[in-house]
Protein backbone atom coordinates (compact mmCIF):
# COMPACT_ATOMS: atom_id res chain seq x y z
CA UNK A 1 0.00 0.00 0.00
CA UNK A 2 1.61 3.24 -1.14
CA UNK A 3 0.71 6.25 0.40
CA UNK A 4 -2.30 7.50 -1.67
CA UNK A 5 -2.18 11.06 -1.15
CA UNK A 6 2.18 11.98 -1.31
CA UNK A 7 0.97 15.38 -0.06
CA UNK A 8 4.54 15.00 1.52
CA UNK A 9 6.70 13.88 -1.16
CA UNK A 10 9.56 13.03 1.00
CA UNK A 11 7.80 10.67 3.46
CA UNK A 12 6.81 6.89 2.20
CA UNK A 13 4.55 4.75 4.22
CA UNK A 14 3.89 1.74 2.74
CA UNK A 15 3.98 -2.65 3.15
CA UNK A 16 6.79 -2.72 -0.04
CA UNK A 17 10.53 -3.34 0.76
CA UNK A 18 12.61 -0.38 -0.60
CA UNK A 19 16.36 -0.48 -2.37
CA UNK A 20 18.80 1.90 -1.02
CA UNK A 21 20.69 2.76 -3.81
CA UNK A 22 17.88 3.72 -5.82
CA UNK A 23 16.33 5.96 -2.78
CA UNK A 24 20.08 7.29 -2.49
CA UNK A 25 20.17 8.34 -6.27
CA UNK A 26 16.37 9.83 -6.34
CA UNK A 27 17.65 12.16 -3.35
CA UNK A 28 20.48 13.00 -5.09
CA UNK A 29 18.47 13.57 -8.38
CA UNK A 30 18.43 17.57 -9.08
CA UNK A 31 20.32 18.31 -6.16
CA UNK A 32 23.97 18.86 -8.02
CA UNK A 33 26.00 20.82 -5.03
CA UNK A 34 25.90 17.41 -3.14
CA UNK A 35 29.06 16.14 -1.35
CA UNK A 36 27.71 14.08 1.29
CA UNK A 37 24.91 11.35 1.91
CA UNK A 38 24.23 9.75 4.91
CA UNK A 39 21.90 6.72 5.44
CA UNK A 40 20.88 4.66 8.00
CA UNK A 41 18.92 1.75 7.57
CA UNK A 42 17.01 0.05 10.68
CA UNK A 43 16.41 -3.84 10.20
CA UNK A 44 14.77 -6.43 12.05
CA UNK A 45 17.23 -7.96 14.38
CA UNK A 46 16.33 -11.43 15.28
CA UNK A 47 16.60 -11.65 19.07
CA UNK A 48 15.07 -8.81 21.74
CA UNK A 49 14.58 -9.01 25.16
CA UNK A 50 17.02 -11.98 24.80
CA UNK A 51 13.91 -14.18 23.41
CA UNK A 52 14.05 -14.89 19.45
CA UNK A 53 11.64 -13.26 16.98
CA UNK A 54 10.18 -15.03 14.26
CA UNK A 55 7.55 -11.92 13.33
CA UNK A 56 7.79 -8.24 13.85
CA UNK A 57 4.38 -6.31 13.20
CA UNK A 58 4.50 -2.51 12.25
CA UNK A 59 1.17 -0.87 13.12
CA UNK A 60 1.12 3.31 12.30
CA UNK A 61 -1.64 5.99 13.01
CA UNK A 62 -2.73 6.78 9.39
CA UNK A 63 -2.29 10.34 8.48
CA UNK A 64 -0.30 11.58 11.73
CA UNK A 65 2.23 9.03 10.91
CA UNK A 66 3.18 11.14 7.65
CA UNK A 67 2.87 14.80 9.62
CA UNK A 68 4.84 13.70 12.27
CA UNK A 69 7.40 12.35 10.46
CA UNK A 70 7.41 15.64 8.23
CA UNK A 71 7.81 17.61 10.88
CA UNK A 72 10.86 15.93 12.09
CA UNK A 73 12.55 16.30 8.56
CA UNK A 74 11.69 19.92 8.53
CA UNK A 75 13.40 20.44 11.72
CA UNK A 76 16.52 18.75 10.59
CA UNK A 77 16.58 21.19 7.75
CA UNK A 78 16.20 24.16 9.96
CA UNK A 79 18.84 22.86 12.55
CA UNK A 80 21.36 22.05 9.67
CA UNK A 81 21.80 23.15 6.28
CA UNK A 82 20.79 20.30 4.40
CA UNK A 83 20.03 20.10 0.77
CA UNK A 84 17.43 16.98 0.60
CA UNK A 85 16.21 14.15 2.50
CA UNK A 86 13.75 11.49 3.04
CA UNK A 87 12.22 9.00 5.44
CA UNK A 88 10.66 5.55 4.30
CA UNK A 89 9.33 3.12 7.37
CA UNK A 90 7.67 0.18 6.55
CA UNK A 91 4.39 -1.45 8.23
CA UNK A 92 2.74 -5.07 7.87
CA UNK A 93 4.78 -7.87 8.59
CA UNK A 94 8.55 -7.81 8.69
CA UNK A 95 10.82 -10.76 9.30
CA UNK A 96 14.78 -11.26 10.85
CA UNK A 97 17.13 -9.41 8.37
CA UNK A 98 13.95 -7.33 7.16
CA UNK A 99 14.52 -3.75 6.37
CA UNK A 100 12.03 -1.36 8.67
CA UNK A 101 12.83 1.91 8.12
CA UNK A 102 15.35 4.36 6.10
CA UNK A 103 16.72 8.13 6.27
CA UNK A 104 18.57 9.55 3.80
CA UNK A 105 19.81 12.97 4.19
CA UNK A 106 22.07 14.70 1.89
CA UNK A 107 24.04 17.87 2.17
CA UNK A 108 27.30 19.94 0.67
CA UNK A 109 29.05 18.72 3.76
CA UNK A 110 29.81 15.38 5.98
CA UNK A 111 29.34 16.61 9.25
CA UNK A 112 25.52 18.26 8.49
CA UNK A 113 24.46 15.00 6.99
CA UNK A 114 25.53 12.79 10.01
CA UNK A 115 23.80 14.82 12.60
CA UNK A 116 20.38 15.64 10.78
CA UNK A 117 20.25 11.34 10.22
CA UNK A 118 21.10 10.77 13.14
CA UNK A 119 18.76 13.15 14.77
CA UNK A 120 15.86 12.24 12.65
CA UNK A 121 15.78 9.02 14.23
CA UNK A 122 16.11 10.03 17.35
CA UNK A 123 13.04 11.45 17.24
CA UNK A 124 11.24 9.24 14.72
CA UNK A 125 11.94 6.70 17.32
CA UNK A 126 9.87 8.60 19.91
CA UNK A 127 7.30 10.91 18.17
CA UNK A 128 6.30 8.77 14.79
CA UNK A 129 3.13 6.56 15.96
CA UNK A 130 4.27 3.16 15.06
CA UNK A 131 4.07 0.41 17.56
CA UNK A 132 5.91 -3.02 16.87
CA UNK A 133 4.43 -6.18 18.06
CA UNK A 134 7.00 -9.35 17.88
CA UNK A 135 5.71 -13.04 17.31
CA UNK A 136 8.33 -15.29 18.85
CA UNK A 137 8.98 -18.97 17.66
CA UNK A 138 6.06 -20.72 20.31
CA UNK A 139 3.70 -18.04 18.53
CA UNK A 140 3.28 -15.74 21.89
CA UNK A 141 2.65 -12.33 20.00
CA UNK A 142 3.71 -9.78 22.54
CA UNK A 143 3.81 -5.71 22.11
CA UNK A 144 7.47 -4.35 22.20
CA UNK A 145 7.90 -1.89 24.62
CA UNK A 146 9.32 1.99 24.32
CA UNK A 147 12.81 2.25 25.86
CA UNK A 148 14.11 4.57 28.24
CA UNK A 149 17.15 4.57 25.60
CA UNK A 150 15.43 6.32 22.82
CA UNK A 151 14.11 9.11 25.25
CA UNK A 152 17.55 9.54 26.20
CA UNK A 153 18.69 9.87 22.67
CA UNK A 154 16.13 12.46 21.78
CA UNK A 155 16.57 14.31 24.97
CA UNK A 156 20.64 14.91 23.82
CA UNK A 157 19.72 16.78 21.11
CA UNK A 158 17.68 19.44 22.82
CA UNK B 1 -19.39 13.91 17.11
CA UNK B 2 -16.07 13.17 17.81
CA UNK B 3 -13.87 10.60 15.79
CA UNK B 4 -12.07 8.46 18.66
CA UNK B 5 -9.21 5.70 17.85
CA UNK B 6 -7.17 3.28 19.62
CA UNK B 7 -3.79 2.38 18.38
CA UNK B 8 -2.09 -0.93 18.98
CA UNK B 9 -2.03 -2.58 22.73
CA UNK B 10 -4.81 -0.03 24.06
CA UNK B 11 -6.93 -1.17 20.68
CA UNK B 12 -6.61 -4.82 21.84
CA UNK B 13 -7.06 -3.93 25.31
CA UNK B 14 -10.14 -1.95 24.53
CA UNK B 15 -11.63 -4.27 22.02
CA UNK B 16 -12.03 -1.20 19.07
CA UNK B 17 -10.03 0.10 17.04
CA UNK B 18 -12.54 3.43 16.36
CA UNK B 19 -15.92 4.72 17.20
CA UNK B 20 -18.38 7.74 17.20
CA UNK B 21 -19.31 10.05 19.76
CA UNK B 22 -21.26 12.70 20.67
CA UNK B 23 -19.29 15.61 20.90
CA UNK B 24 -20.02 16.67 24.52
CA UNK B 25 -16.49 16.27 26.11
CA UNK B 26 -14.87 20.35 26.57
CA UNK B 27 -11.46 18.48 26.50
CA UNK B 28 -9.52 15.52 26.64
CA UNK B 29 -10.09 14.55 30.28
CA UNK B 30 -13.55 14.78 30.07
CA UNK B 31 -13.93 12.56 27.50
CA UNK B 32 -11.66 10.26 29.23
CA UNK B 33 -13.00 10.62 32.44
CA UNK B 34 -16.29 9.19 30.57
CA UNK B 35 -14.70 6.32 28.53
CA UNK B 36 -13.24 5.05 31.79
CA UNK B 37 -16.52 4.65 33.08
CA UNK B 38 -17.65 1.81 31.20
CA UNK B 39 -15.25 -0.17 33.09
CA UNK B 40 -12.01 -1.86 35.09
CA UNK B 41 -9.93 -2.22 31.32
CA UNK B 42 -11.18 1.75 30.12
CA UNK B 43 -10.18 2.88 33.88
CA UNK B 44 -6.73 1.07 33.84
CA UNK B 45 -6.29 1.91 30.10
CA UNK B 46 -7.31 5.51 30.29
CA UNK B 47 -6.78 6.86 33.83
CA UNK B 48 -4.49 5.02 35.57
CA UNK B 49 -1.78 5.04 33.10
CA UNK B 50 1.08 7.55 33.07
CA UNK B 51 2.13 6.37 29.59
CA UNK B 52 -0.92 6.90 27.98
CA UNK B 53 -0.50 8.99 24.90
CA UNK B 54 -3.02 11.15 23.50
CA UNK B 55 -3.33 12.69 19.48
CA UNK B 56 -5.93 15.40 18.64
CA UNK B 57 -6.16 15.90 14.82
CA UNK B 58 -3.04 14.64 14.15
CA UNK B 59 -1.04 16.43 17.18
CA UNK B 60 0.39 15.53 20.30
CA UNK B 61 -2.38 16.83 22.61
CA UNK B 62 -2.77 16.56 26.14
CA UNK B 63 -5.45 15.83 28.66
CA UNK B 64 -6.32 19.62 28.91
CA UNK B 65 -6.52 20.10 25.34
CA UNK B 66 -10.13 21.27 24.26
CA UNK B 67 -11.75 19.29 21.98
CA UNK B 68 -15.03 20.41 19.92
CA UNK B 69 -17.21 18.33 17.07
CA UNK B 70 -15.23 16.68 14.05
CA UNK B 71 -12.10 16.43 16.01
CA UNK B 72 -10.09 13.53 15.85
CA UNK B 73 -8.91 12.00 19.43
CA UNK B 74 -6.91 9.06 19.47
CA UNK B 75 -5.13 7.26 22.54
CA UNK B 76 -2.24 4.90 22.54
CA UNK B 77 0.92 3.69 23.69
CA UNK B 78 4.27 5.30 23.80
CA UNK B 79 5.21 4.59 20.50
CA UNK B 80 8.19 1.79 19.05
CA UNK B 81 9.20 2.73 15.25
CA UNK B 82 12.18 2.70 13.55
CA UNK C 1 41.79 -2.10 -10.79
CA UNK C 2 39.97 -4.29 -8.04
CA UNK C 3 42.87 -4.38 -5.06
CA UNK C 4 44.95 -7.61 -6.02
CA UNK C 5 45.56 -9.10 -2.84
CA UNK C 6 42.82 -8.60 -0.27
CA UNK C 7 44.88 -8.97 2.88
CA UNK C 8 41.80 -6.93 4.47
CA UNK C 9 38.42 -7.43 3.29
CA UNK C 10 36.89 -5.35 4.55
CA UNK C 11 38.48 -2.25 2.31
CA UNK C 12 38.46 -1.94 -1.44
CA UNK C 13 40.54 0.64 -3.60
CA UNK C 14 39.46 0.82 -7.23
CA UNK C 15 38.18 2.45 -10.41
CA UNK C 16 34.90 1.26 -10.42
CA UNK C 17 31.69 2.20 -9.16
CA UNK C 18 29.90 0.42 -6.21
CA UNK C 19 26.35 -0.01 -5.45
CA UNK C 20 25.49 1.05 -2.21
CA UNK C 21 22.96 -1.84 -1.92
CA UNK C 22 24.95 -4.02 -2.96
CA UNK C 23 27.31 -2.97 -0.22
CA UNK C 24 24.94 -2.63 2.36
CA UNK C 25 23.27 -6.37 1.80
CA UNK C 26 26.66 -7.66 1.67
CA UNK C 27 28.02 -5.85 5.22
CA UNK C 28 24.93 -7.78 6.51
CA UNK C 29 25.07 -11.10 4.95
CA UNK C 30 25.99 -13.70 7.96
CA UNK C 31 25.23 -11.54 10.82
CA UNK C 32 21.63 -11.84 12.19
CA UNK C 33 21.85 -9.81 15.25
CA UNK C 34 21.78 -6.29 13.39
CA UNK C 35 19.33 -3.33 14.31
CA UNK C 36 21.05 -0.66 12.55
CA UNK C 37 23.35 0.20 8.99
CA UNK C 38 24.15 3.76 8.72
CA UNK C 39 26.34 4.49 5.32
CA UNK C 40 28.19 7.26 4.12
CA UNK C 41 28.71 7.99 0.73
CA UNK C 42 30.67 11.06 -0.50
CA UNK C 43 30.11 12.55 -3.79
CA UNK C 44 31.75 14.59 -6.14
CA UNK C 45 30.47 18.25 -6.17
CA UNK C 46 30.59 20.09 -9.06
CA UNK C 47 31.90 23.44 -7.22
CA UNK C 48 34.99 23.87 -5.19
CA UNK C 49 36.48 27.29 -3.67
CA UNK C 50 33.51 28.61 -5.73
CA UNK C 51 34.85 27.40 -9.12
CA UNK C 52 32.74 24.90 -11.40
CA UNK C 53 34.31 21.41 -11.44
CA UNK C 54 34.70 19.13 -14.80
CA UNK C 55 37.24 16.54 -13.42
CA UNK C 56 38.36 15.00 -10.20
CA UNK C 57 41.22 12.80 -10.16
CA UNK C 58 42.15 10.59 -7.52
CA UNK C 59 46.06 9.41 -6.81
CA UNK C 60 46.43 6.93 -3.84
CA UNK C 61 49.31 5.72 -2.24
CA UNK C 62 48.93 1.76 -3.14
CA UNK C 63 49.85 -0.58 0.53
CA UNK C 64 49.41 2.37 2.48
CA UNK C 65 46.05 3.27 1.92
CA UNK C 66 44.83 0.02 2.35
CA UNK C 67 47.03 -0.13 5.76
CA UNK C 68 45.65 3.55 7.18
CA UNK C 69 42.20 2.69 6.02
CA UNK C 70 42.14 -1.06 8.31
CA UNK C 71 43.52 1.02 11.09
CA UNK C 72 40.69 3.24 11.13
CA UNK C 73 38.55 0.65 10.55
CA UNK C 74 39.81 -1.22 13.48
CA UNK C 75 40.01 1.77 16.18
CA UNK C 76 36.19 2.45 15.07
CA UNK C 77 35.87 -1.52 16.29
CA UNK C 78 37.52 -1.41 19.42
CA UNK C 79 35.86 2.54 20.13
CA UNK C 80 32.11 1.16 19.47
CA UNK C 81 30.21 -2.12 19.57
CA UNK C 82 29.87 -2.93 15.86
CA UNK C 83 29.00 -5.53 14.11
CA UNK C 84 30.68 -5.04 10.27
CA UNK C 85 32.40 -2.09 8.71
CA UNK C 86 33.29 -1.86 5.73
CA UNK C 87 35.75 1.10 3.20
CA UNK C 88 35.30 1.57 -0.25
CA UNK C 89 37.34 4.04 -1.87
CA UNK C 90 37.51 5.11 -5.88
CA UNK C 91 40.72 5.85 -7.48
CA UNK C 92 41.33 7.70 -11.44
CA UNK C 93 38.95 9.61 -12.78
CA UNK C 94 35.69 10.82 -11.44
CA UNK C 95 33.38 13.53 -12.57
CA UNK C 96 30.35 15.67 -10.55
CA UNK C 97 28.14 13.50 -8.93
CA UNK C 98 29.79 10.10 -8.82
CA UNK C 99 30.74 8.52 -5.73
CA UNK C 100 34.08 8.47 -4.39
CA UNK C 101 34.11 6.57 -0.99
CA UNK C 102 31.62 4.50 0.93
CA UNK C 103 32.05 3.76 4.61
CA UNK C 104 28.87 1.16 5.61
CA UNK C 105 28.71 0.28 9.38
CA UNK C 106 26.53 -2.26 11.28
CA UNK C 107 25.58 -2.65 14.39
CA UNK C 108 22.95 -3.67 16.79
CA UNK C 109 21.75 -0.52 17.91
CA UNK C 110 21.84 2.57 15.96
CA UNK C 111 24.10 4.79 18.03
CA UNK C 112 27.60 3.08 17.47
CA UNK C 113 26.51 2.52 13.95
CA UNK C 114 26.25 6.71 13.21
CA UNK C 115 29.36 7.38 15.50
CA UNK C 116 31.85 4.78 13.68
CA UNK C 117 30.82 6.25 10.27
CA UNK C 118 31.16 9.84 11.12
CA UNK C 119 34.58 8.64 13.03
CA UNK C 120 35.89 6.47 10.26
CA UNK C 121 35.15 8.95 7.88
CA UNK C 122 36.90 12.34 9.79
CA UNK C 123 40.26 9.45 10.17
CA UNK C 124 40.15 8.53 6.90
CA UNK C 125 39.84 12.26 5.28
CA UNK C 126 43.05 13.18 7.22
CA UNK C 127 45.04 9.64 7.63
CA UNK C 128 44.37 8.05 4.36
CA UNK C 129 47.21 8.75 1.97
CA UNK C 130 44.63 10.38 -1.09
CA UNK C 131 44.76 13.40 -3.10
CA UNK C 132 42.55 14.83 -5.37
CA UNK C 133 43.30 17.02 -8.40
CA UNK C 134 40.61 18.74 -10.04
CA UNK C 135 40.18 19.80 -13.84
CA UNK C 136 38.18 23.60 -14.35
CA UNK C 137 36.10 23.86 -17.50
CA UNK C 138 38.72 25.47 -19.33
CA UNK C 139 41.64 22.64 -18.56
CA UNK C 140 43.40 24.60 -15.92
CA UNK C 141 44.22 21.98 -13.33
CA UNK C 142 44.89 22.14 -9.54
CA UNK C 143 45.44 19.47 -6.27
CA UNK C 144 42.90 20.25 -3.76
CA UNK C 145 44.22 22.36 -0.82
CA UNK C 146 44.20 20.12 2.49
CA UNK C 147 41.07 21.45 4.48
CA UNK C 148 41.71 22.94 8.51
CA UNK C 149 38.40 21.88 8.78
CA UNK C 150 38.94 18.27 7.99
CA UNK C 151 41.84 18.22 10.62
CA UNK C 152 39.47 19.77 13.45
CA UNK C 153 36.65 17.29 12.62
CA UNK C 154 39.57 14.86 13.41
CA UNK C 155 40.49 16.20 16.27
CA UNK C 156 37.05 16.27 18.04
CA UNK C 157 37.30 12.24 18.34
CA UNK C 158 40.15 12.85 20.78
CA UNK D 1 69.07 0.30 -1.28
CA UNK D 2 66.33 2.43 -0.49
CA UNK D 3 63.24 3.16 -2.14
CA UNK D 4 61.65 6.52 -2.17
CA UNK D 5 58.63 7.30 -3.36
CA UNK D 6 56.89 10.86 -4.29
CA UNK D 7 53.26 11.48 -4.38
CA UNK D 8 50.70 13.80 -5.97
CA UNK D 9 52.14 17.69 -5.99
CA UNK D 10 55.50 15.94 -4.81
CA UNK D 11 55.25 13.58 -7.75
CA UNK D 12 54.53 16.50 -10.24
CA UNK D 13 56.69 19.21 -8.72
CA UNK D 14 60.07 16.92 -8.10
CA UNK D 15 59.67 15.31 -11.81
CA UNK D 16 59.38 11.67 -10.55
CA UNK D 17 57.70 9.46 -8.86
CA UNK D 18 60.18 7.36 -7.56
CA UNK D 19 63.87 6.32 -7.26
CA UNK D 20 66.48 3.88 -5.42
CA UNK D 21 69.01 5.08 -3.22
CA UNK D 22 71.73 3.97 -1.08
CA UNK D 23 70.95 3.26 2.12
CA UNK D 24 73.23 5.05 3.48
CA UNK D 25 71.37 7.70 5.71
CA UNK D 26 70.67 7.28 9.17
CA UNK D 27 67.29 8.98 9.36
CA UNK D 28 64.70 10.41 7.38
CA UNK D 29 66.30 13.90 7.94
CA UNK D 30 69.84 12.80 6.91
CA UNK D 31 67.88 11.88 3.68
CA UNK D 32 65.94 14.71 3.09
CA UNK D 33 69.10 17.23 3.52
CA UNK D 34 71.03 14.95 0.63
CA UNK D 35 67.69 15.36 -1.77
CA UNK D 36 67.80 19.22 -1.01
CA UNK D 37 70.76 19.65 -2.14
CA UNK D 38 69.20 18.93 -5.60
CA UNK D 39 68.42 22.30 -6.13
CA UNK D 40 65.76 24.70 -5.00
CA UNK D 41 62.67 22.71 -6.19
CA UNK D 42 63.82 20.25 -3.60
CA UNK D 43 64.95 23.16 -1.06
CA UNK D 44 61.54 24.29 -1.18
CA UNK D 45 59.34 21.05 -1.09
CA UNK D 46 61.51 19.05 1.24
CA UNK D 47 62.76 21.50 3.91
CA UNK D 48 60.94 24.41 3.38
CA UNK D 49 57.84 22.72 4.13
CA UNK D 50 56.13 22.62 7.10
CA UNK D 51 53.40 19.98 5.48
CA UNK D 52 55.80 17.63 4.16
CA UNK D 53 54.14 14.54 4.68
CA UNK D 54 56.66 11.45 5.51
CA UNK D 55 56.22 7.30 5.46
CA UNK D 56 58.36 4.62 5.72
CA UNK D 57 57.10 1.52 5.14
CA UNK D 58 53.67 2.52 4.86
CA UNK D 59 53.39 3.63 7.97
CA UNK D 60 53.41 7.39 8.95
CA UNK D 61 56.96 8.88 10.12
CA UNK D 62 59.22 11.94 10.80
CA UNK D 63 62.10 13.59 10.23
CA UNK D 64 64.00 11.66 12.96
CA UNK D 65 62.53 8.50 11.79
CA UNK D 66 65.48 6.40 11.09
CA UNK D 67 65.69 4.29 8.03
CA UNK D 68 67.65 1.44 6.99
CA UNK D 69 68.29 -0.79 3.87
CA UNK D 70 65.46 -2.13 2.30
CA UNK D 71 63.02 0.33 3.35
CA UNK D 72 60.13 2.38 1.48
CA UNK D 73 60.68 6.20 2.05
CA UNK D 74 57.58 8.34 0.62
CA UNK D 75 57.06 12.00 0.47
CA UNK D 76 53.77 13.93 -0.05
CA UNK D 77 51.61 16.79 0.53
CA UNK D 78 48.82 16.55 3.11
CA UNK D 79 45.81 14.07 1.94
CA UNK D 80 42.74 15.37 0.62
CA UNK D 81 40.64 11.84 -0.14
CA UNK D 82 37.05 10.89 0.74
Amino acid sequence: MVNPKPIFPHIRICEEDFDLSTEARNLRAGHKDIGAVVTFVGTVRDINEGDEVSVLELEHYPGMTEKALEKIRLQAHERWSLEASRIIHRIGKMYPCDQIVMVAVASRHRENAFHAAHFIMDYLKTNAPFWKKETLPDGFERWVDARVSDKEAESRWN
Amino acid sequence: MLSILYFASFRELLGQAQEQLPAEFQTVECLLNALAQRGEAWQQALLNNQNLQIAVNHDVAHRHTPIKAGDEVAFFPPVTGG
